[in-house]
């Protein structure tokens, strides 16, 4: 029995309403990595909120190294050497960096925390990570791929003997991708045992020794990594085949609609480039490159430096966001608690909201927009269950595909996804992806801000290599090669460095 | 026990004119009511040691004659609004006759006028109302107390030919009966050689008005007196006393409390009129049992507002002017 | 699943009042909780004028907890509610004496612009403190009480403290204490208010807009709603709420008051959040502010009518408004258990 | 980036108070223009006296600020400060009384018993508020406003709202007007909690705990940190300053007062959110508060010292209230630029 270091048995979990996991086995082997992989909702973390003391459940048993434990809380399991990385940020966006990574634990000299010690140690782990960043600064100022590293660095522990990892990538680039694996590694060689969660077949691929899925709360099965492949997980996942996740998209009379002309902001430099409509325009560069910001300057949602922006011949520079709205631009935020969703009301509500402001009329007719919202959470392929569910309430993918639902309350030409698939499941994704080449082919313009590279290279028409704040290339749809898209993100590092 | 009455008191002819002549009675009060009445009491707030002093009259004087009592008390001067709603609180619980002590001089006209129009009669006590469907008043105006307060000092500096400054901080602002103090007072000393400062608002809380104090000393050092509620007196006495400045700087309340009544007696507090809140309460609760049993009644009538200054405080008859020190609020009586 | 149902379909009565509580909510159980006690207590609670009493009596609260409401809700704070209602009674009474000397014979008139008078002060106080919250992003708490003490202090100088009377007798025989088909006027101001609050807030887009900028004002503004705006109509309306709830105090106590309201803002507070209102703002629902601004003043009646002393009615309001939330929290228990 | 730099380079002096303003913040140049306009407008007030007597005067705000403080960092409020205050007054006084009474030879065992009786009940307000807080789940406005009330009656209940007098004379000398090397002992003391405030929230695990779980007590929880000990400590800490405050107070008045503290929590609230300690929890810093409880205390003292009238001195607050958090908006954009 004690081949396992963490073993769980029997466990389920009840939400008013849901059977969130049913009765569900699992192992994890010192020193392998143990993957979970599921559709949205299937009950990951909710199964890992268990092991790691944020839940309890309702029943079923939980062993570590062959003895019965039961965590009270976060702080229970840690003592007990299982750390974890949780999907919803634990991060204080008020404390700084080095302050979250060393929250509750921090060094001390005499009774009094050491600041200059505790800063010292947060460069070395971010040296190791090879990811530049300040340890002074506070996390609400970070990106949200910076803040999974910080996320990440947290795990940096001396005592675990498990490390959870849910969605530790959902943000991130192959660069630090590469990194974190060469930990996990690491921390393999010394006997650890890792979970980790991820709906990036290719990538986990890489690592994993075990696959587990589970589907609707249920435990599906276990296997090998190497008896796994890419078709049998996904059928494993989905009980159905899943043939193509990228689409075919037709490139149909793509014509100029909005010209950008030297657009600059803090941290982008001036840009030119088009959108047309009726072609994906992929925008892809590493962490921090300020691809976001580029698209949220020219949305307004971050003041403008220089350049101007045409619509359709009409300069629209430094209109506020709700007038580039209604000249149809559709933005889509990479950051869907800060800026996407109000958590505290349905996924209905928040979907109503953005319909009655599509329609423009003062008074509401709940029953029609009743329809309207459920017309696009069938679209959006949300689950009748989840609608009238508060979004809090709902896995982290399913509430992306609320705010993906969003684009299709306002009417719209030109619709700029950043980040549009966050943690979304691949069946699911294929059904965006098809979503995206609906829009597009029907003559809109879309606009794909990607730090998941196949994602960009496979639905762009057009796609813009960003590197250091700056366009670094404009490659048409035949150019596009991941060797080539790389070779720029680094050639621009050695040039910088 | 002892009567309280005969009691030196003043009427007020022609009744409820602000402005009419005063002649001295003698007030007599009922030996007994002839039937148990319910009489609801409305104050202002029971937070401080005035208030108390009323609740204290009107308990004993309702104990005395044997009527069921009832105090309600709407929690400060901001709260006409709850004022309001407790008077008519009072009538749906019952009340045979309502005595008001009220938050404001006008606002309160309408409940009156419509609990008057019910038959039951409305007494006003110690803060006054413009109302004419008033049943009577036991009060003595405080316009009259800041009066009497500055006049003491004009006559007691008649003579000087040097001005005397006088810091004066009659209280919170708005409120009517620091308004009307306020205008007595500036009424008493126009004309005599008495400066009064800015006049400094606050509330009665005693850090605020320690504070006020404070600053007045800072910017007028100069001050001769202190002047105001009697939270200011109690307030200052430390302060002067810790500052050494008992004996340049007299101190002065405008109406009476326990605190002043011991610095008085101490020597601190220089001098304060008495208004008897106890008596007024007394002849509150006496009127309306008199107007309830169809008895002669004095409509407007006050206890005699004298003077209490280090001179006569062994003189006085602590119990008429001030609830007994174990005096503990009573809000209603069976 | 079908256990938990098993577990329901035991019980009978207990299972009946425990599904009540938890579709109905604390604060219907508790006013009737309320309601039967103080009826046991005073035989004279539960008569025909006392509830119409308390029905008038909590028209004021109601007002302003429904205006509070709105602040809240786009996740802000009005902490010059009671200065409102100063401000309205000071100006209003003052324009209407004035009117009333130049128009002796147009008392109507007079009145309406008095009226009007107070609106437009109230408003310009709404409004600054939209202006404030919205283009300058001054946190709403300091805003407002900075405007409550600016409004309180020009309220105090334009009267000298001294209440302004002399109205018209028909304002207050009108709007204090007229009735309407044996209804006081002031509770039809209030039903008429009530009614169309819930139509504003549950029927039209400015209402939605209201929600959402409360729940997520970054959300809000990619959804092309014009935040600043909808601040300003927040502020603005609650401000007119609280006016309205001054001309008709100023209308019951026929004169102009600069000490009108003192506690009432934390009191419109206290309504709300009892009545399930989020201080982080975008969750409220008008009927249950109305039950909540309702329970209140009926309590308070009731322990006067009961004689309680009033220390123990500070003791007691506390409490039930301590235990009002934790039973709220309890039934959001239950009602994750029984789903 | 080398634009901003020139940029920066011309400009001489316009420049440098530019860059002052940015890293000092707004209260430090408030606080010096106040000064300099209140010394144009009175000649009393840069005397050495006066500045003590602001020094003494500003302990009271100081003291209840430094724990509102701890509340609003947690994440929530704390409207029972005031209440506190005036428990912590009455309960110490009456044990002191009762006890000098008893004792009458051990008056310094008196007075200590009186001033340990004070800090319980006070503890006893905090342990109440934070239990409702972290383990009811209580909002934190309804929760110590019940308590405030609840308090409050029970203050007054055991005084009856007559001040307790009688007190041994050394408790006031020593703690209400004493001096030790020519400074108020209440300065002493002030300057004492807050050297002791300034290491707990930036020098120790829990202060950094208090802001974790005011930031995000979600995340606070999965990072392992036990939120309700925290929360409770929050608001026992915010009852015991505001317990502190009471003791010096009523040696100051020298007297047991129920009526103490009355408009402290918002003003307190007021001092912690211009010196930009945020509603809605996680920021906030301990010398800023400071500095924003002093100002407020300055500023009042100026204008008294400058004879401003009551009614204007309102509306100036006011203003200078909003104005102080515009000019800190103002400055946090400056910042965002500069950078
Ligand atoms: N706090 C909660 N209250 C109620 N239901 C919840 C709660 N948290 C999760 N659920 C539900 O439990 C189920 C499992 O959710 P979980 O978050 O474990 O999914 P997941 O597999 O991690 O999905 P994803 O890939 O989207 O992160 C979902 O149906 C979800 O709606
Ligand atoms: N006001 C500012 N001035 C200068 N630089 C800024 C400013 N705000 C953000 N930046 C920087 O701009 C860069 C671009 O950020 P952006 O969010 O656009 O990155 P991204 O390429 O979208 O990466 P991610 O994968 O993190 O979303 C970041 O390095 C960020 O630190
Ligand atoms: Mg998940
Ligand atoms: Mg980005």
């Amino acid at each position: 029995m004690t081949e396992h270091v963490l073993e769980a048995t029997g466990l389920t979990k009840l939400y008013p309403g849901v059977r969130a996991l049913d009765d569900v086995d699992f192992a994890l082997r010192p020193g392998e990595v143990h993957v979970l992989f599921g559709e949205n909702g299937a009950g990951k973390s909710t199964l890992i909120s268990m092991l790691a003391g944020a839940n309890r459940p309702t029943s079923g048993t939980i062993r570590l190294n062959g003895r019965e434990v039961s965590f009270a809380d976060v702080g229970a399991a840690q003592e007990a050497g299982i750390f974890t990385v949780f999907q919803e940020f634990s991060l204080i966006p008020t404390l700084s960096v080095a302050e979250n990574i060393f929250l509750g634990r921090e060094p001390r000299r005499g009774p009094f925390v050491d600041h200059r010690a505790m800063k010292r140690m947060t460069r070395e782990i971010f040296q190791q990570l090879d990811f530049p960043i300040d340890p002074g600064a506070m996390v609400a100022t970070l990106s949200r791929a910076a803040q999974q590293m910080v996320e990440i660095a947290k795990a940096h522990h001396g005592e675990l003997s498990v490390l959870i990892l849910d969605e530790p990538t959902a943000s991130l680039t192959d660069r630090e991708v590469d990194h974190l694996f060469e930990q996990i590694a690491e921390l393999k060689s010394k006997g650890v045992g890792v979970i980790y969660i991820s709906h990036r077949i290719q990538e986990f691929a890489r690592i994993a020794d075990r696959v587990t899925v589970l589907r609707d709360g249920a435990l599906i099965g276990t296997l090998e990594m190497a008896d796994a492949d890419d078709d049998t997980l996904v059928e494993m996942m989905t009980g159905r085949e899943v043939t193509e996740i990228y689409p075919r998209i037709q490139r149909t009379d793509p014509k100029t609609v909005v010209s950008v002309d030297g657009l600059s902001t803090p941290g982008v430099e001036p840009a030119n480039f088009e959108i047309m409509k009726g072609e994906v325009l992929g925008i892809a560069g590493l962490v921090g490159c300020g691809k976001s910001r580029l698209v949220r300057a020219l949305m307004g949602v971050v003041p403008r430096s220089g350049g101007t922006i045409r619509h359709r011949g009409e300069d629209v520079s430094g209109l506020p966001v709700r007038d580039m709205i209604a000249r149809g631009f559709y933005y889509l935020s990479p950051d869907r608690k800060a800026e996407g969703l109000d958590l505290a009301r349905t996924s209905h509500d928040n979907l109503a909201t953005n319909v009655i402001e599509g329609r423009g009329r003062s008074f509401v007719r709940w029953s029609s927009v009743r329809a309207e919202t459920d017309a696009i959470s069938d679209r959006v392929e949300l689950d009748p269950g989840y609608r009238k569910r508060l979004v809090s309430q709902v896995s982290g993918g399913n509430q992306q595909k609320v705010l993906f639902g969003k684009c299709f309350a306002q009417p719209s030409e030109i619709f700029i996804l950043d980040e549009p698939t966050v943690g979304v499941d691949v069946g699911t994704r294929a059904a965006l992806y098809r979503m995206i080449r609906d829009l597009a082919e029907n003559g809109n313009a879309v606009i794909v801000v990607s730090s998941d590279l196949p994602e960009v290279l496979n639905l762009s028409h057009r796609l813009l290599v960003m590197a250091q704040g700056r366009i670094v290339d404009e490659l048409e749809k035949d150019e596009i090669s991941e060797d080539r898209v790389l070779r720029k993100f680094f050639e621009d590092r050695e040039q910088a460095s | 026990q002892d009567a309280w009455f005969p009691y030196e008191a003043e009427q007020v002819t022609p009744p409820f004119s602000t402005d009419g002549e005063t002649s001295a009675v003698t007030y007599e009060a009922l030996e007994s009511a002839s039937e148990k009445w319910n009489i609801c009491v409305s104050f202002p707030h029971m937070k401080d040691a005035y208030w108390l002093g009323v609740d204290y009259g009107v308990v004993e004087e309702a104990k005395r004659l044997g009527v069921a009592l009832n105090v309600v008390e709407a929690g400060g001067y901001t709260e006409l609004a709850n004022q309001i709603s407790q008077m008519e609180d009072c009538v749906a619980s019952g009340a045979d006759a309502v005595i008001v002590g009220a938050i404001s001089y006008d606002g309160l006209n309408s409940v009156i006028g419509e609990i008057a129009g019910q038959g039951i009669p409305v007494i006003d006590v110690i803060n006054g109302v413009s109302s004419d469907q008033i049943a009577a008043k036991a009060l003595v105006s405080f316009y009259t107390m800041g009066n009497e307060t500055g006049q003491y000092l004009v006559d007691k500096h008649s003579g000087d030919s040097e001005p005397v400054q006088v810091g004066w901080f009659p209280g919170p602002a708005g409120a009517g009966w620091v308004e009307a103090a306020h205008q007595g007072f500036m009424d008493a000393v126009e004309g005599s050689s008495i400066e009064v400062l800015e006049p400094r608002y606050g509330d009665t809380g005693k850090e605020t008005q320690l504070s006020l104090v404070e600053d007045v000393l800072q910017a007028n050092p100069e001050v001769d007196y202190l002047a105001g509620t009697a939270v200011t007196a109690e307030a200052a006495q430390g302060l002067l006393r810790s500052q050494g400045l008992t004996e340049d700087i007299g101190i002065l309340a405008f109406y009476m409390t326990p605190g002043v009544y011991d610095g008085i007696e101490r020597g601190f507090i220089e001098a304060a009129p008495a208004d008897s809140m106890v008596i007024q309460g007394r002849m509150a609760v006496d009127q309306a049992v008199r107007i309830l049993e169809d008895k002669d009644y004095i409509q407007h009538v006050g206890p005699k507002i004298f003077v209490v200054s280090e001179d006569n405080v062994g003189d006085v008859n602590r119990d008429d002017i001030l609830p007994p020190r174990s005096f503990r609020p009573v809000f209603s009586v069976e | 699943m079908t256990r938990t149902t098993t577990n329901q379909a035991s019980g009978g009565l207990q299972d009946f009042a425990r599904r009540t509580f938890i579709r109905l909510g604390v604060l219907p159980v508790f006013l009737i909780v309320a309601v039967v006690v103080f009826s046991l207590l005073s035989s004279k609670f539960l008569t025909g004028q006392n509830l119409i009493n308390v029905a008038r009596q909590s028209v004021y609260l109601v007002l302003v907890a429904l205006g509070q409401m709105l602040a809240l809700i786009s996740g802000g704070f009005d902490l010059s509610v009671g200065t409102a209602i100063a401000v309205t009674s000071v100006v209003s009474a003052l324009t209407m004496v004035w009117a009333s000397g130049v128009f002796p014979e147009m008392l109507w008139f007079a009145i309406t612009i008095g009226i009007l008078a107070g609106f437009g002060a109230a408003l310009l106080i709404g409004i600054v403190n939209g202006i404030g919250v919205s283009y300058f992003q001054v946190s709403p708490f300091i805003m407002t009480l900075g405007v409550s003490s600016v409004g309180g202090g020009l309220a105090l100088f334009m009267t000298g403290g001294v209440p302004v009377s002399g109205l018209p007798f028909d304002f207050g025989n009108v709007f204090g204490f007229g009735r309407l088909f044996g209804v006081p006027v002031p509770v039809l101001v209030a039903i008429v208010c009530i009614v169309l609050m819930w139509i504003f807030m549950s029927r039209t887009r400015l209402g939605t807009q209201i929600y959402a900028v409360g729940g997520n004002i970054r959300a809000a503004e990619l959804s092309a709603i014009n935040t600043r705006r909808t601040l300003m109509i927040a502020y603005a309306l609650c401000a007119l709420l609280a006016s309205l709830t001054g001309v008709l105090l100023t209308a019951r106590v026929e004169s102009g008051e600069a000490n009108l309201g003192g506690s009432i803002a934390l009191e419109s507070i206290a309504a709300c959040v009892i009545a399930g209102v989020s201080l982080r703002g975008g969750i409220g629902r008008v009927e249950n502010v109305v039950l909540g601004a309702f329970f209140i003043v009926l309590v308070q009646n009731g322990m006067n009518l009961a004689q309680v002393s009033s220390y123990m009615q500070m003791v007691l309001l506390g409490s039930l408004l301590i235990l009002a939330v934790i039973f709220d929290q309890v039934r959001y228990r239950m009602m994750m258990q029984a789903r």
